[in-house]
C-alpha cells in the first residue's frame, strides 16, 4: 500500500514533464491530460485514505523509502515519504481542489494559446505541493517548499507579456526566498543539534536540546512560514500575486500553497511546544496579520485583491491557532481545510465574474450581477456566508473553535487574542459583505472598456460552474461534518496531539459574541454600500482607507528601504569595484611602467657607460666576497 | 739587466721560506714601481695616442724587469720581446695609420661618466688592496726548487705535459687570429678595375686636370713629397701634395723662401759681375 | 720588503688601466689600457708563482701574453676597418647598442 | 606496465589540437568535425577512467610514474583521487559542448579575403583542445612541479582564445571591441602570471625544504616524521601557493580579471574560463594547500573564510548591478567560487564534498546559462540586458532553457547546484555558524540577479529588434538539452558523484587532522 505514495507525486510530475517538453503537438489534448493525471492522483489519494481508515489510530502512519538522496557521512538526506493523518488531510485537499481547478481552467483558459503550458505548470505545482506535505524529512520538505515557490512564480507570471505580471512573479519568488532562507537555516540548526533532520528523530528528541536552540529553530521555521503564507512582515507579495490567472489565485494563493506555513508549524509542533517564546511570536504574527489582512481587504476595489486580503487574514487565524499549541493545532488545520473550500469557491466565483465582464476586476464597475450569472451568485454567496461564519456553515465551526481556543490560551494573553479574533471576525463580515454587495447587488455600473467593448455579463460554461458548485457544497457542509462529534480532532490527535483548552467564558458566550460582531460588521457594510449607490470612481477616503489601499504602505516601505537602498548599494559597489579594487592593480602596473621608463634612460647605447656599470658590478661582487669571507 | 737578473737569481736561490726580500730588490721595486705607475698614468692622460703608446711601453719594460726580479726569466725576456717589441710596435703602426698628430680632446662628453669612473676605480682599487691585505701571507716560498733545473726548462716541462692541450689550443688561437686580422683588414674589390683607357675617358669627360698631376718639389734641392711644387709665378700648387699629408697639415710651404733665395743669388752674382741695381732692374 | 708589494702595484696598475678604459674615447688608447690591465694581471701571477714556489703562475702569465697577442692583432684589425669606414676611432661614435 | 590511461586522456586532445591546427585553410568544417571527434574520444577515455576508479580503493589510483628531470627529482607522476576523477569527467564532458556551441564563432568574416595562412577556425578549436589537454593533465598530476608547469602553460592558449576571438557582432564598433578584448586578455594573463610566479617561488621553497616534488613522497615523509616544516616556513609556502590559486579561482579582491575576460570573450570561451580553467584553482586548494600545509591551512582559515564570505555577497551584489549579461554571469561565478572556497576551508566532510560537487555542478549550470546567453547574444548582437525584452514570446524554448539555467544558478532544489550549495552551507554552519548564516544571504541575492535578468530579457512586451528572433536551432538544442538533463539528474540523484568524492574528502580531512563536529544531542531513532 505504501508504494502508492510515490505514485501520488509521480502522476502530476509525469503530466508536467510531458506537457512542458511535449511541444505544440500536444496543444489539443494537453489540458485533458493534465486534468486526468490530477484526477488520478486524487483517486490514489482516496484509495490510500480508505486504506488508512481501515487501520487503527496509531498504526495509520505509512512510510516509503525511495532512495538515498544526499549521503555525505553523517549528513544523510533520503527521498522518503511519510503519510500520516496530517499529510492525508493535505493530500486530499490538494488533489481534490486541484482537480476541480484543473477542470475549471479548461474553460477559463480556453482562449489562451499557451493553455498546454498552463496545465503543465499546474501539474508541476501539484507534484511539488504533494512532495512538500509527504516528505518525511525537512530537507525534502524544503525541496517541495521551493518547488511550489517555482510553480507559483511561473503561474503568477504566466501572462509574461504584462510587465506587472512579470514583476509580481519576481516579487513573490524573492519574498519567498527570504522565508526559504529561514527554513534552510532551521535545517542546518537541526543538523548541528540533532545530527539529522528527519521528522521522527528530530521531533522525538526535542526535549533533550536546550530551549534556546529550540527557540532559534522555531523562529526560523516561523520566518519560512511567514514567507510562504504571506504573514506580516513578508505578506507584501500576495496582493500582487493576483496578477496571475484566477484559477491560480484560487488553487495556490488561497487553498493550498499559502497554507503551507500552517502545515510547517503544525508539523513542527513538538519544536514549538518546547519553545514557548517562539510560540508567542507565532501567535503575535498571526494576530497582527489577521487584522492587517482584514483592514487591507476592506479598502480594495479590485475583487481579487480584496479576496487576497481576506486570505491573508484567514491564514492569520490559522497561524494564530497553530501558535496556541496543542489546543490549537487541530483547529488550525480544520480552518485550513474549510477555508480551502470556501476561499477557492470565492476565487472561482470571482474568476467567473471576470470571465463574464471582459476581465474587469474593479468591483465599482460591477453591480447587480446576480440576475446575469445566477449560479455564480449562489455559489459565491454560499462561500460568502461560509467565510463570515454564518451559523451552520463551515466557517462558523472552524472559526468559532479558533476563537474559543484563543480565549482558552488563558490570562491576559487569552483575552487579548480572543478579542483580536473577534474583531477580525467583525471586519471579515464587513469586507465580505462589501464585496458581495458591490458585485451582485445594487444597480449595474459597468461601462465599455478601453476597446469600447460593452460588457454583456453571462453565466460561465459548465466546466467552470460545476467545480464552483462542488466547492460550494464543501463550504456548506465540511465544517459541520468535521466539528460534530469532534471527528476531526480524533482524526488528527495522534499526529498533532490535542488537549481541550478551558476557555474562561463558556463556548456559548463566545458563539454569541461572534454572532453579534458578525451582524454588526455586515450591517455596517450594508449601510455604506447597500443603501446608497456606490460611486464608480473611488472616493478619496480617509487616511486609513488610503493607506489600506496601498497595503498599509508596506510596499512603499519596501521600495524606499530595500529597493532604493539596494540600488544605491549595488551602484556604489560597481563603482568601487571599477575604481578601487581594479584601480589598485592598474595603478601598480602604471607605476612599473614609469619606473621602467626611467631605467630606459640608462641604456644610452654608449659602450663606456655599460663598461662603468660592469666595473661597478665587479667592485660590488668583490666587496661581497670580501664581506662573506670576513663574516 | 743582467745584473738585475743575477741579483734576482741570487735572491731566489735563498732558502725556501723567506719572509722578506733583499734590500736591493726593495730599492729597485720602489724606484721602478714609481716609474711604472707614472707610465701607466701618462698612458691614460696623454692627449696624443703616440705618447700614450710610448709611456705604456715604458711601463711594460719596467714590468719585464719585475718579472726577472720575481724569478720569471723567460717571461721577462718574452715580455720585452713580444710585448714591447711586437705588440707595442703594432700599436704604433696603427696609430700612425690613423694619424699620429690627431690629438683627441680629453673633454668628457658623457654626463657623469668621469665621476663614475673615478668612483668605481677608487672603490675597486681599495677593495683589491684590501683583499690582498687580508690574503697576504707574511712568509713566501721562493722559486728555489722550481727553478732548480732552470726556469725555461721548468716552464717547458709544465707546458708540454700538464698544459699541453691549452698550449695547442692557444696555437690554434694564434693562427685563427692572424687569419681573422687579414680577413678584417683585407678589402674585397667589388667592381672590375677600370682600364687605363676608361680612366682617361673619364678624365676627359670630367674636363678637370687633363694632364697628369704635377710632381711635387721644385728645383733639384727640393724633391721631398711634402713640399708643394711651385707654379711659374712662384706660388705653391695644392695639387702637387698628397691629400693625406695635407690632411695631417704636414705640408712644408717653401715657395717664399725659394724666391728669397733667388733674389739673394742674383744679388751676389750682380756684386760679382759689378753691375748696379738699375741695370739689374732694367 | 715582502713580494706582496708587487701585488699592490699590480692592483694599482690594473685600476689605472680600468679607469683609462672608462674615460678615454680613442679606441686605440682604450686598447692600450686593456693591455695595461693584462700586464698588471701578469705581474700578479708571476708574484704568486714566486710566493707559492711553483711555476703554474708563470705558465698562466705566458698564456695570457699569447692570448693578448692574438687579441691585439684582431682588435687592431677591427679598429683599422672601423676607422676606414667611419673615419673615426672614437668608441662613442659606435653607439649602435641603442636601437 | 599497463596501458597509461591517464596520459592518454591528456594526450588525445593534445593530438587533436595538432591535427586540427594542421587542417588546411579551406577545409574549415573538416577542422570542426575533427575537433569534435577528438573531444568525444577524450570523453570516452574519461568515462573509462571513471569506470576503472574504485571509490573505496587507494587514495591515488591508475597511477603512472616516470623520472623526468632526475637532477631535481622532478617526476612525471600521475594519479587521480575521487576529486580529480570528478573534475576530469566534468572537463571531458564540457569540452564537446563548448566546441559545438562555438561552431560558428570562429568563422572568418565575409569581408576577409581568402588567405592560405589565415586559419582562425582551426586555431580556435585547436586552442580549445589544447586547454582541455592541459587542464586534464593538471587534474591528474601528483608532482608539484609538473602541476606548476601545466598551471602556467594553460594560460597561453587561454590568452589567445580571449584576445583573439571576440563576440561576432558586438554592440560597440569592432575597433573598440578589439581594444577591449586585448585589454581583457592582457589583464587575464598578468593576474595569473603574477600568481604563478609567486607560486613558483613557493614551489622552489618547498623543494629546498622537502627535497622532492612528489606529493606521495612528501606525505610519506611527513607521516614517518622524517620531514617537519617549521611553522613560519610552512605558512609562507602556503601563502605562496594559495595566492596563485586564489587568483585563478578567483577570490575577492583578486577577481577583477574575470568579468573582463568573460565579458569580452565568446560564450564558449567564457565557459572554458569559468567552468574548466578556474576549477584548477579550487581543485589545487584542496589537493595541494590542504595536503602539503595542513597546519598553515588551519592557521589561515579565518581570514580565508572572511574573504570567501565577501566574495559571496560582493559578487552577488555586483551581479545585481550589471548591465551586461555576460559580466553578470561572471560576477555570479565569483559569488559561487566564494561558496566553493568557503566549503573547502570549512574543513568538514559536508563542506568539502559539497565544494567538490559545487565545482562540478557550477561547471554544468554556468555552461548551460552562459551558452544560452551566447546564443541570445549572437542573435541580437548585443550583450546589454536593456536591448532585450519579450524574447519569451518569440523564442519560448530559448527562454525556457535560459530560465532553467538561471534557476540552476540560484540553486533551486531539484537541480544539482542545490545539493552542493546546501552541503557547503551545512558543512560551514556546523563549524562556523555565523559564517554559514551570513552566506545564506547569497541565496536570496542569487534569486534577485537571476530573476531580474530573466524578467528584463525574456518577459514584458516584445521589442522590435527581437521580433524576428529565431528559436533554438537543432545544434543549439543538442548543446543545451544534455546539460539540463544532467542538472536534473544530479539534482535528484547525486549519489554516484558523492560516492566517488566522499572517500577522497575523508583523506583530505585526515591530512588536516579534522573531524566533523558532533551534534549536541544524539537524536532518538
Amino acid at each position: 500500500m505504501e508504494n502508492l505514495i510515490a505514485l501520488l507525486i509521480a502522476a502530476p510530475l509525469l503530466g508536467a514533464a510531458v506537457l512542458l517538453c511535449g511541444g505544440r503537438r500536444l496543444d489539443r489534448v494537453g489540458h485533458w491530460l493534465g486534468t486526468l493525471l490530477a484526477a488520478a492522483s486524487f483517486v490514489i489519494g482516496v484509495v490510500l485514505f480508505s486504506d488508512m481508515l481501515g487501520r487503527s489510530g496509531d498504526g495509520r502512519t505509512l512510510h516509503q523509502h525511495l532512495f538515498s538522496w544526499i549521503p555525505v557521512e553523517s549528513f544523510q538526506a533520503d527521498v522518503a515519504f511519510q503519510l500520516d493523518q496530517l499529510s492525508m488531510t493535505f493530500v486530499l485537499l490538494i488533489t481534490g481542489v486541484g482537480t476541480l481547478i484543473h477542470i475549471y481552467s479548461i474553460g477559463y483558459m480556453e482562449h489562451d494559446e499557451r493553455r498546454r503550458r498552463f496545465f503543465g505548470y499546474l501539474n508541476l505545482f501539484l507534484a511539488a505541493m504533494l512532495l512538500l506535505v509527504l516528505a518525511d524529512n525537512y530537507l525534502l520538505l524544503y525541496f517541495g517548499w521551493e518547488g511550489v515557490g517555482l510553480a507559483s512564480y511561473l503561474l503568477i507570471g504566466f501572462w509574461q507579456h504584462k510587465p506587472s505580471a512579470a514583476t509580481a512573479a519576481k516579487k513573490a519568488f524573492l519574498v519567498n526566498r527570504v522565508g526559504d532562507m529561514g527554513l534552510s537555516i532551521a535545517v542546518m540548526l537541526m543538523f548541528t543539534t540533532f545530527g539529522t533532520f528527519a521528522f521522527g528523530p528530530v521531533l522525538g528528541s526535542t526535549g533533550d536540546a536546550t530551549e534556546g536552540k529550540m527557540t532559534a529553530i522555531g523562529l526560523m521555521l516561523l520566518l519560512a512560514a511567514c514567507g510562504k503564507s504571506a504573514q506580516v512582515p513578508l505578506q507584501s507579495w500576495l496582493g500582487d500575486a493576483m496578477e496571475g490567472p484566477t484559477p491560480v489565485s484560487a488553487l495556490i494563493h488561497a487553498a493550498t500553497m499559502v497554507t503551507a506555513g500552517v502545515y510547517l508549524i503544525t508539523r513542527s509542533g513538538a519544536i514549538f511546544n518546547a519553545a514557548p517564546d517562539a510560540q508567542l511570536v507565532v501567535v503575535v504574527v498571526g494576530a497582527v496579520t489577521l487584522l492587517f489582512g482584514a483592514v487591507v481587504g476592506c479598502a480594495k476595489d479590485d475583487i481579487k485583491k480584496a479576496l487576497a486580503g481576506s486570505t491573508m487574514s484567514q491564514i492569520g487565524y490559522m497561524i494564530l491557532a497553530a501558535g496556541l499549541g496543542p489546543i490549537g493545532y487541530v483547529f488550525a488545520i480544520m480552518h485550513l481545510v474549510t477555508h480551502g473550500f470556501f476561499k477557492a469557491g470565492l476565487f472561482l466565483g470571482a474568476g467567473s465574474v471576470m470571465h463574464g465582464m471582459n476581465d474587469e476586476v474593479d468591483m465599482r464597475k460591477y453591480g447587480g450581477l446576480r440576475k446575469h450569472m445566477p449560479v455564480t451568485f449562489v455559489t459565491f454567496g454560499l462561500g460568502y456566508l461560509a467565510i463570515i461564519g454564518f451559523p451552520g456553515l463551515s466557517g462558523f465551526f472552524s472559526k468559532d473553535l479558533i476563537i474559543e481556543a484563543a480565549f482558552a490560551k488563558g490570562g491576559t494573553q487569552g483575552w487579548i487574542l480572543g478579542s483580536v479574533t473577534l474583531l477580525g471576525a467583525a471586519i471579515t463580515a464587513f469586507y465580505m459583505t462589501r464585496v458581495m454587495l458591490m458585485t451582485f447587488f445594487g444597480e449595474k455600473r459597468w461601462q465599455p472598456d478601453e476597446h469600447g467593448h460593452q460588457p454583456h455579463p453571462h453565466e460561465s460554461p459548465k466546466s467552470m460552474t460545476i467545480p464552483m458548485i462542488i466547492l460550494a457544497f464543501g463550504s456548506v457542509f465540511a465544517g459541520g461534518f468535521f466539528a460534530i462529534g469532534e471527528r476531526f480532532v480524533h482524526w488528527l490527535e495522534p499526529v498533532t496531539g490535542y488537549h481541550h483548552g478551558e476557555a474562561p467564558i463558556s463556548a456559548a458566550t463566545v458563539t454569541g459574541a461572534t454572532m453579534v460582531v458578525l451582524v454588526l460588521g455586515a450591517a455596517l457594510a450594508w449601510l455604506m454600500y447597500g443603501r446608497r449607490p456606490v460611486p464608480v470612481t473611488a472616493p478619496r477616503g480617509s487616511l486609513l482607507t488610503r493607506a489600506a489601499r496601498r497595503d498599509l504602505l508596506q510596499d512603499d516601505f519596501n521600495h524606499v528601504v530595500l529597493v532604493r537602498g539596494g540600488e544605491h548599494l549595488t551602484r556604489s559597489l560597481v563603482y568601487v569595484d571599477h575604481t578601487l579594487v581594479d584601480g589598485v592593480v592598474n595603478g601598480t602596473a602604471a607605476s612599473f611602467g614609469g619606473l621602467s621608463g626611467r631605467l630606459r634612460k640608462l641604456q644610452n647605447g654608449y659602450a663606456r657607460t655599460y663598461a662603468v656599470s660592469m666595473f661597478g658590478g665587479t667592485a660590488v661582487l668583490i666587496a661581497a666576497t670580501l664581506l662573506m669571507r670576513a663574516v | 739587466m743582467s745584473t738585475l737578473a743575477a741579483s734576482a737569481g741570487s735572491l731566489t736561490s735563498v732558502a725556501a721560506a723567506a719572509s722578506t726580500t733583499s734590500t736591493g730588490e726593495a730599492v729597485q721595486f720602489w724606484v721602478l714601481g714609481t716609474v711604472a705607475v707614472i707610465g701607466a698614468l701618462s698612458t691614460i692622460l696623454m692627449k696624443k695616442a703616440v705618447h700614450s703608446a710610448l709611456s705604456l711601453a715604458a711601463t711594460m719594460i719596467v714590468l719585464a724587469v719585475f718579472y726577472l726580479a720575481n724569478g720569471a726569466y723567460f717571461l721577462g725576456v718574452v715580455q720585452i720581446i713580444v710585448y714591447t717589441g711586437a705588440i707595442m710596435m703594432l700599436f704604433l703602426f696603427v696609430v700612425m695609420l690613423v694619424g699620429v698628430t690627431a690629438a683627441d680632446s680629453l673633454k668628457e662628453t658623457l654626463k657623469g661618466q668621469r665621476w663614475l669612473a673615478a668612483l668605481c676605480g677608487l672603490g675597486f682599487g681599495v677593495l683589491l688592496i684590501a683583499g690582498i691585505g687580508n690574503a697576504s701571507l707574511d712568509s713566501f716560498t721562493g722559486l728555489g726548487q722550481a727553478n732548480a733545473g732552470g726556469n725555461v726548462e721548468g716552464l717547458a716541462a709544465l707546458l708540454f705535459t700538464k698544459y699541453v692541450f691549452a698550449f695547442e689550443i692557444t696555437g690554434a688561437l694564434l693562427i685563427t687570429a692572424s687569419v681573422g686580422a687579414m680577413l678584417l683588414t683585407h678589402r674585397e674589390r667589388t667592381e672590375r678595375a677600370k682600364t687605363q683607357r676608361e680612366m682617361a675617358e673619364e678624365r676627359v669627360r670630367k674636363g678637370t686636370q687633363l694632364p697628369p698631376l704635377p710632381a711635387p718639389g721644385v728645383y733639384a734641392r727640393h724633391n721631398a713629397v711634402d713640399i708643394a711644387g711651385l707654379l711659374p709665378d712662384g706660388t705653391a700648387s695644392e695639387l702637387t701634395v698628397n691629400k693625406t699629408l695635407k690632411a695631417r697639415g704636414q705640408i712644408r710651404d717653401v715657395s717664399n723662401e725659394a724666391i728669397a733665395d733667388l733674389k739673394a743669388l742674383e744679388r751676389s752674382s750682380a756684386e760679382r759681375l759689378g753691375r748696379d741695381e738699375e741695370e739689374v732692374n732694367s | 720588503m715582502n713580494p706582496v708589494y708587487y701585488l699592490y702595484l699590480a692592483s694599482l696598475l690594473f685600476t689605472i688601466g680600468a679607469a683609462g678604459v672608462l674615460i678615454r674615447r680613442n679606441a686605440i688608447v682604450v686598447f692600450m689600457c686593456v693591455e695595461l690591465m693584462l700586464n698588471a694581471c701578469n705581474l700578479a701571477f708571476v708574484t704568486f708563482s714566486r710566493m707559492h714556489g711553483n711555476l703554474d703562475g708563470q705558465i698562466i702569465a705566458f698564456f695570457t701574453m699569447v692570448v693578448a697577442a692574438a687579441e691585439v692583432v684582431v682588435g687592431l684589425a677591427i679598429i683599422v676597418s672601423v676607422f676606414r669606414s667611419r673615419h673615426s676611432a672614437s668608441v662613442d661614435d659606435a653607439s649602435l647598442m641603442k636601437l | 606496465m599497463s596501458f597509461p590511461l591517464l596520459t592518454a586522456t591528456a594526450a588525445l586532445p593534445a593530438l587533436g589540437a595538432i591535427a586540427t591546427a594542421a587542417v588546411p585553410a579551406a577545409r574549415r568544417t573538416a577542422a570542426k568535425w575533427l575537433a569534435l571527434v577528438f573531444s568525444l574520444a577524450t570523453l570516452v577515455l574519461a568515462a573509462l577512467v571513471v569506470v576503472r576508479f574504485e571509490p573505496g580503493g587507494a587514495r591515488y589510483q591508475i597511477t603512472e610514474s616516470h623520472a623526468w628531470i632526475s637532477d631535481f627529482g622532478v617526476r612525471y607522476e600521475l594519479g587521480v583521487d575521487g576529486i580529480g576523477v570528478a573534475l576530469l569527467a566534468l572537463t571531458a564532458l564540457l569540452i564537446p559542448f563548448v566546441i559545438l556551441a562555438g561552431w560558428h564563432d570562429a568563422d572568418p568574416l565575409e569581408d576577409t579575403r581568402p588567405n592560405r595562412r589565415w586559419r582562425p577556425t582551426q586555431g580556435f578549436f585547436a586552442l580549445i583542445l589544447m586547454v582541455e589537454a592541459m587542464v586534464i593533465l593538471s587534474f591528474e598530476a601528483t608532482d608539484v612541479f609538473l602541476f606548476y608547469i601545466l598551471f602556467e602553460a594553460m594560460l597561453i592558449p587561454m590568452y589567445f582564445l580571449i584576445g583573439g576571438f571576440g563576440d561576432r557582432a558586438h554592440a560597440g564598433g569592432d575597433e573598440a571591441a578589439a581594444t577591449q578584448r586585448s585589454y581583457a586578455a592582457v589583464k587575464f594573463l598578468l593576474y595569473n602570471l603574477v600568481g604563478g610566479l609567486i607560486m613558483l617561488a613557493a614551489v622552489i621553497g618547498l623543494y629546498t625544504v622537502a627535497g622532492t616534488f612528489s606529493l606521495s613522497e612528501i606525505a610519506e615523509a611527513r607521516a614517518n616524521g622524517s620531514l617537519s616544516i617549521a611553522t613560519g616556513t610552512e605558512r609562507w609556502l602556503f601563502l605562496g601557493f594559495f595566492f596563485a590559486f586564489a587568483v585563478k579561482a578567483p577570490l575577492w579582491p583578486l577577481h577583477t580579471w574575470l568579468p573582463n575576460a568573460m565579458g569580452e570573450s565568446t560564450a564558449p570561451v567564457a565557459v572554458l574560463i569559468t567552468a574548466v580553467v578556474d576549477k584548477v584553482g579550487t581543485f589545487a586548494m584542496l589537493r595541494f594547500c590542504l595536503q602539503l600545509f595542513p597546519e598553515a591551512s588551519k592557521w589561515a582559515t579565518p581570514a580565508i573564510l572572511v574573504l570567501a564570505l565577501i566574495s559571496i555577497v560582493y559578487g552577488a551584489l555586483l551581479a545585481v548591478g550589471q548591465r551586461d549579461m555576460k559580466r553578470l554571469i561572471a560576477y555570479a561565478s565569483i559569488s559561487h567560487f566564494g561558496f566553493i572556497i568557503m566549503g573547502i576551508f570549512a574543513m568538514t566532510s559536508q563542506g568539502q564534498s559539497g565544494a567538490t560537487l559545487y565545482m562540478v555542478n557550477h561547471g554544468i549550470s554556468t555552461a548551460a546559462l552562459m551558452l544560452v546567453a551566447g546564443f541570445l547574444i549572437t542573435r541580437r548582437g548585443s550583450r546589454l540586458i536593456a536591448d532585450y525584452g519579450g524574447v519569451q514570446k518569440v523564442a519560448p524554448v530559448l527562454a525556457g532553457t535560459f530560465l532553467i539555467g538561471g534557476l540552476a544558478t540560484l540553486s533551486l532544489p531539484g537541480l544539482s547546484p542545490f545539493v552542493s550549495e546546501f552541503l557547503v552551507l551545512v558543512g560551514t554552519f556546523s563549524r562556523y555558524p555565523v559564517v554559514g548564516i551570513i552566506a545564506t544571504i547569497g541565496i536570496v541575492l542569487a534569486a534577485l540577479y537571476v530573476l531580474v535578468l530573466y524578467q528584463r530579457t525574456m518577459t514584458g512586451p516584445v521589442k522590435a529588434e527581437v521580433r524576428a528572433m529565431p528559436d533554438l536551432s537543432v545544434r543549439e538544442l543538442v548543446v543545451v538539452a544534455p546539460l539540463i538533463a544532467l542538472l536534473l539528474f544530479l539534482g535528484v540523484y547525486p549519489k554516484p558523484l558523492t560516492e566517488i568524492v566522499n572517500p577522497a574528502v575523508e583523506h583530505t580531512l585526515s591530512d588536516v587532522q579534522q573531524t566533523d563536529p558532533k551534534p549536541e544531542v544524539e537524536a532518538a531513532p
